[in-house]
């Protein structure tokens, strides 16, 4: 049986060790207990909760989501029960499990991320925070924390003062310099990073006339986004040492492989599981017997293996830059 | 309890024009805890392909505990019911399912009207069975662009009063279901009502007007896009007068006074 | 019969009038003689030609090309025989053709772009320029023209000194500040808009264990991508006065629609033409007998229409800048 | 001249194993100007799926200018081969074709030796076919995984020598087709091969090590992914000695020795 477990910690003491790579995305797997019926939860890596917020949220007006080619658009709008109503219901519950529970934070401002994080350090049933910084600072005028590797690193540094916990910081793909943004949260204290996000994406109602969503625009997920998200796994990969987990549009074991081949230690799974819950766990046995078959003892022996050479710490926003910049240009 | 399956196709037949009532099996046992008003999601494409992506409900038309199998009643509309409706004898189908909530009838319910648009006649019938059973009266109306688009009153119980309605008078009454309503409103204790938004808005008026100290009461099955079907993603969320609910878990069946229309 | 004729550069005395709305993309339609024997190339609005350099190019090592979940990436590598290969050859066919052609130019440096410019400014056979930005460039190390919106700016300049013909500048969807490029662009002298050119993304050979195409990263096109270029169109059409050109995605009548109400006034169609070469013709014919069927004279009629309400001249970066943040976090 | 059309499927036969030979309708007239080497491009996804996006390049195994209708050899291998390898006898497929370039018969040779690999089978039946029309010889070798892998005796014309090889040697010779070769070098004036990449840089080693003056010349098949199947993507091209070339228009038919390997 070849090892599959992986630290996404190596310079947190408290350390985020998995079992196995494979984890469930925010917002595609509730806070866990949805789905203890259909599947067996404890077989996973880690499951990330959907995003927490300071206050309680009811979200967007419906529609919510429409499905797009080899995808979907959600505008959930961050419903939840914000950190007070989290932290009396959910901690409690992940304690009694053995599989690890991420917590996934969202703000609007610094002080806010930092203020969830100094109550989550303390609760028992967390393995750790992952910070959504894919959200518009009201500071900056609705510009998002992720776009800009400033307030990104901001962020970072405001929520790793405030916790001991592992922290995974995960990338908005909206912005341009992704190597900027992960170079500069890996320097502000990020023990991992996580990407990518949703994409920002609009359908629209031909016999409404309307948007679909009531949002007008919303995350685009799912296969149909795959390529951009290992693309950007692999540019991030050379350019950082801290632990990536990959993610966008993962659809089985193969998918699965090319993120780890583009340099992800470990991957989130989201909008497949809506199509095929049971998938989580077949990724799981399928890639212990890929690697079984492939005579490969550790995952680490292909993490990155893509990478031609991995190469040393590169200048921010140049990884690929032309072969990117020219390859648009069909 | 709700578990991802493969469910195998026994029969198809077609009805209501362009529909198939599709007999698929069940794992064992699962048939016996189904209650009227639930769905089941389907993965509507072949493997390998990712477009159309997500599952699509569809609501248990009846089950057999015997034979550990359902049925389904398929219209096909747009790209996954079309290939559903396309399947054949013998394939399988990956389900996940039983979803959702049920129709509740009342304990002093005596008689019961079924208002059905469309294919929204599918739970109507595993209900009025399930009264029928219990001793019930059942009335059943039904409406429908055309004859041919009304279920054939031999798949509605025999012991059930069926009264229709189509657009365009070829068969019952000319013009709306929701049109009959008015006649039953004395009559019934309970109305139970499945078929799309426009028909729930205009039973609403209909019963608004007419009933008398909040009887008879309303359950309507809403139909909302949805992804996961387990009150996981939040995207079929209907707002009702105590917050937002979701149509997978705490629906598909609202009453219809809970509901911010 | 509804009016389906457009004029792309209202602001240009020699104007860009297209009998309908819906051109073949460029590098998706070769020279327009490639496609002349499976289809009535006549009965377009106008076609784009392949993206042509300063001097030839032989286009980048093989495989330049994959396909992904409802879309596929390409990596040619602007193989095209360069201006003057190009001069000698393809203007003198299509003079004697009724459909107007636009020929789409490709450089790495701004002089490079107005060189270009001068030249097809005096031949007879072509209807205008597209303005490829999506280019690396090389005097900035290699970042990407199209992300930035002085850049940006000074290649439409450069180009509209150098000619009088019909000018659109087709943006790069990496820029993180479209809408603000988009005011650039027009502000220094496009007469159109065009947009999204391809998102850039990479697939992973797991059995190699390396990248599919020889060149690593890709542009990625087709259904995929089109929720991203219509948010990128709605965004845009929020902000410009001059037309706009919408394309990524396009699979048939719907969602042409869709970029239609989005703000565009005219649509280009790419990989589609690969798979469903007949499509370009049935999408005209069937936008006609839809206005038919709805009544509407003229496209103008719903162009923009899903606005609800066609804002002015908003700052740049601001178009729905909120929601798309907040909507990026689920 | 290329053209997008619906064929309809009238016989679907089960040959070599897995795989499917496909008798397939042709607009009037079009199969008399088909020539081996020739492929087709066919959406293979249901109408409204976008996934799998792009058309799958076959070869045209055989034409019938009387019926009006031609033949494909298709083997299930992923998701695009899959869906065609189910269609049934009575759909019609949207194929754009006929494509490429197509094998040229020197007008001085007299012995042909064809090599096949799996599915390579397909244009070069066509081709003994059109050889023999003109008088000349022809030697079929082909190789395959097994024994049921190769194409059936029946299927080769009677008056070809058909050898085999196989990998398991459950048939003929056990190893490569292109073990077989060295034996009829001296005899064949030009050699066509269809197959994978692989056999033909095998078969170039061979005939590298073996020919002499640069005879027999060989034509080669290449596999390339592609887009349009027009020239105009640019995608499938094959570095040659006198530059880059498309594999759909200037190939798939490659002399060997123009290709840079
Ligand atoms: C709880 C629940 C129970 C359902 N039960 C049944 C059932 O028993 N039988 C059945 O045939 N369908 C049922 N549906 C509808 C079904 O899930 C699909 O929406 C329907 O089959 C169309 O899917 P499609 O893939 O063919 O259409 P798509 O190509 O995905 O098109 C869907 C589009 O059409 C709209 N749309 C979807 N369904 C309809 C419709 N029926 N009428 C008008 N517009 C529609 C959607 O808003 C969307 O824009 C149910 C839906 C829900 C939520
Ligand atoms: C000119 C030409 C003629 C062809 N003629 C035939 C024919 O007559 N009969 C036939 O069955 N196929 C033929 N093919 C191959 C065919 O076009 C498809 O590639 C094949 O059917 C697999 O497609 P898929 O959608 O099933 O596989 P996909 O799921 O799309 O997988 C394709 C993947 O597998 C690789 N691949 C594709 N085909 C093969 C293969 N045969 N062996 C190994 N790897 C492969 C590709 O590189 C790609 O990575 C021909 C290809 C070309 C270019
Ligand atoms: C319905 C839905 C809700 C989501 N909610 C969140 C969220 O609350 N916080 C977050 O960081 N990401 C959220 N995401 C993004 C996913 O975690 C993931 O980054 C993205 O969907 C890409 O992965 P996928 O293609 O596997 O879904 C959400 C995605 C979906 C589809
Ligand atoms: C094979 C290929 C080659 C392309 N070449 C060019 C090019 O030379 N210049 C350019 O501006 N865009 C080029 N494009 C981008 C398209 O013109 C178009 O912007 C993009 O593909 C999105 O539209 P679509 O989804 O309809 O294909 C190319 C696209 C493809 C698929
Ligand atoms: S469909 Fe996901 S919560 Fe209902
Ligand atoms: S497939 Fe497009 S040029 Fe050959």
């Amino acid at each position: 049986m070849p090892d599959l477990a992986v630290d996404l910690a190596p310079r947190n003491p408290r350390e985020l060790v998995l079992k196995n790579p494979v984890i469930a995305a925010s917002g595609c797997f509730g806070y866990g207990l949805e789905y203890a019926g259909v599947m067996d939860v404890a077989r996973l890596g880690a499951f990330v909760s959907k995003g927490i917020t300071p206050k309680p949220r009811s979200g967007n007006p419906m529609p919510r989501i429409t499905e797009t080619p080899a995808g979907m658009l959600n505008a959930i709008g961050l419903q939840n029960p914000g950190i007070r109503g989290f932290v009396k219901k959910y901690p409690r519950v992940w304690e009694t499990w053995s599989v690890p529970a991420i917590v996934n934070i969202s703000a609007e401002a610094v002080e806010d991320y930092a203020l969830m994080a100094r109550i989550l350090d303390e609760l028992p049933g967390i393995a750790g925070i992952e910070v959504n910084i894919s959200c518009p600072n009201i500071a900056a005028g609705g510009y998002c924390f992720g776009w800009d590797a400033g307030m990104s690193a901001d962020v970072t540094r405001a929520v790793r003062a405030a916790t001991t916990l592992p922290l995974i910081v995960k990338l908005s793909p909206g912005a341009m310099d992704i190597v900027g943004v992960a170079l500069a949260v890996e320097e502000a204290g990020a023990d991992a990073i996580s990407l990518i996000n949703t994409l920002v994406g609009m359908s629209i109602d031909v016999k409404r006339r309307r948007p679909v969503l009531a949002n007008a625009t919303g995350g685009l997920s799912g296969p149909a986004i795959k390529p951009v998200a290992v693309r950007m796994v692999y540019q991030v990969a050379g350019a950082v040492r801290i632990p990536i987990v990959g993610m966008g549009g993962i659809m089985g074991l193969d998918d699965a492989l090319e993120f780890f081949l583009a340099g992800a230690s470990a991957v989130q799974i989201g909008t497949a599981i809506f199509a095929q819950p049971g998938m989580l766990v077949r990724v799981i046995d399928e890639l212990g017997a890929w690697m079984d078959k492939e005579g490969i003892a550790s995952l680490a022996e292909i993490v990155g293996a893509a990478h031609p050479r991995r190469p040393a710490i590169v200048e921010a926003g140049q990884v690929g830059m032309v072969d990117v910049a020219e390859v648009a240009a069909g | 309890m709700a578990r991802e399956f493969d469910g195998e196709i026994l029969a198809c037949e077609p009805v209501m024009g362009d529909s198939t009532l599709m007999t698929v099996t069940l794992p064992r046992g699962m048939a016996g805890g189904m209650v009227a008003g639930q769905f089941v999601q389907i993965l509507t494409r072949m493997d390998g392909s990712h477009d159309p992506l997500l599952r699509r409900p569809y609501s248990v038309y009846g089950v057999d505990p015997d034979t550990d199998t359902m049925r389904l009643l398929v219209r096909p509309y747009g790209r996954g019911s079309a290939w559903l409706a396309e399947r054949q004898v013998g394939q399988t189908l990956d389900i996940l399912g039983p979803l959702g909530n049920a129709f509740q009838i009342s304990p002093r319910a005596r008689n019961l009207l079924m208002v059905a648009g469309g294919v929204g006649a599918a739970p109507l019938v595993m209900l009025s069975e399930q009264a029928l059973a219990r001793g019930l009266s059942v009335t059943y109306l039904m409406g429908g662009m055309r004859a041919e688009a009304l279920l054939a009153p031999a798949l509605v119980p025999a012991a059930v009063e069926y009264v229709v309605a189509t657009d365009d008078g070829s068969r019952g009454h000319r013009g709306f279901v929701t049109d009959l309503v008015p006649d039953y409103l004395s009559w019934a204790d309970q109305i139970f009502a499945c078929g799309p938004e426009a028909m729930f808005l205009s039973l609403r008026g209909v019963v608004m007007r007419h009933r008398v100290g909040g009887k008879p009461t309303v359950q309507v099955s809403v139909e909302r896009g949805m992804a996961c079907g387990l009150g996981a993603c939040l995207g079929c969320v209907v707002e009702t007068k105590r917050g937002m609910r979701t149509s997978c878990v705490d629906g598909p069946i609202y009453d219809m006074d809970e509901v911010v229309w």
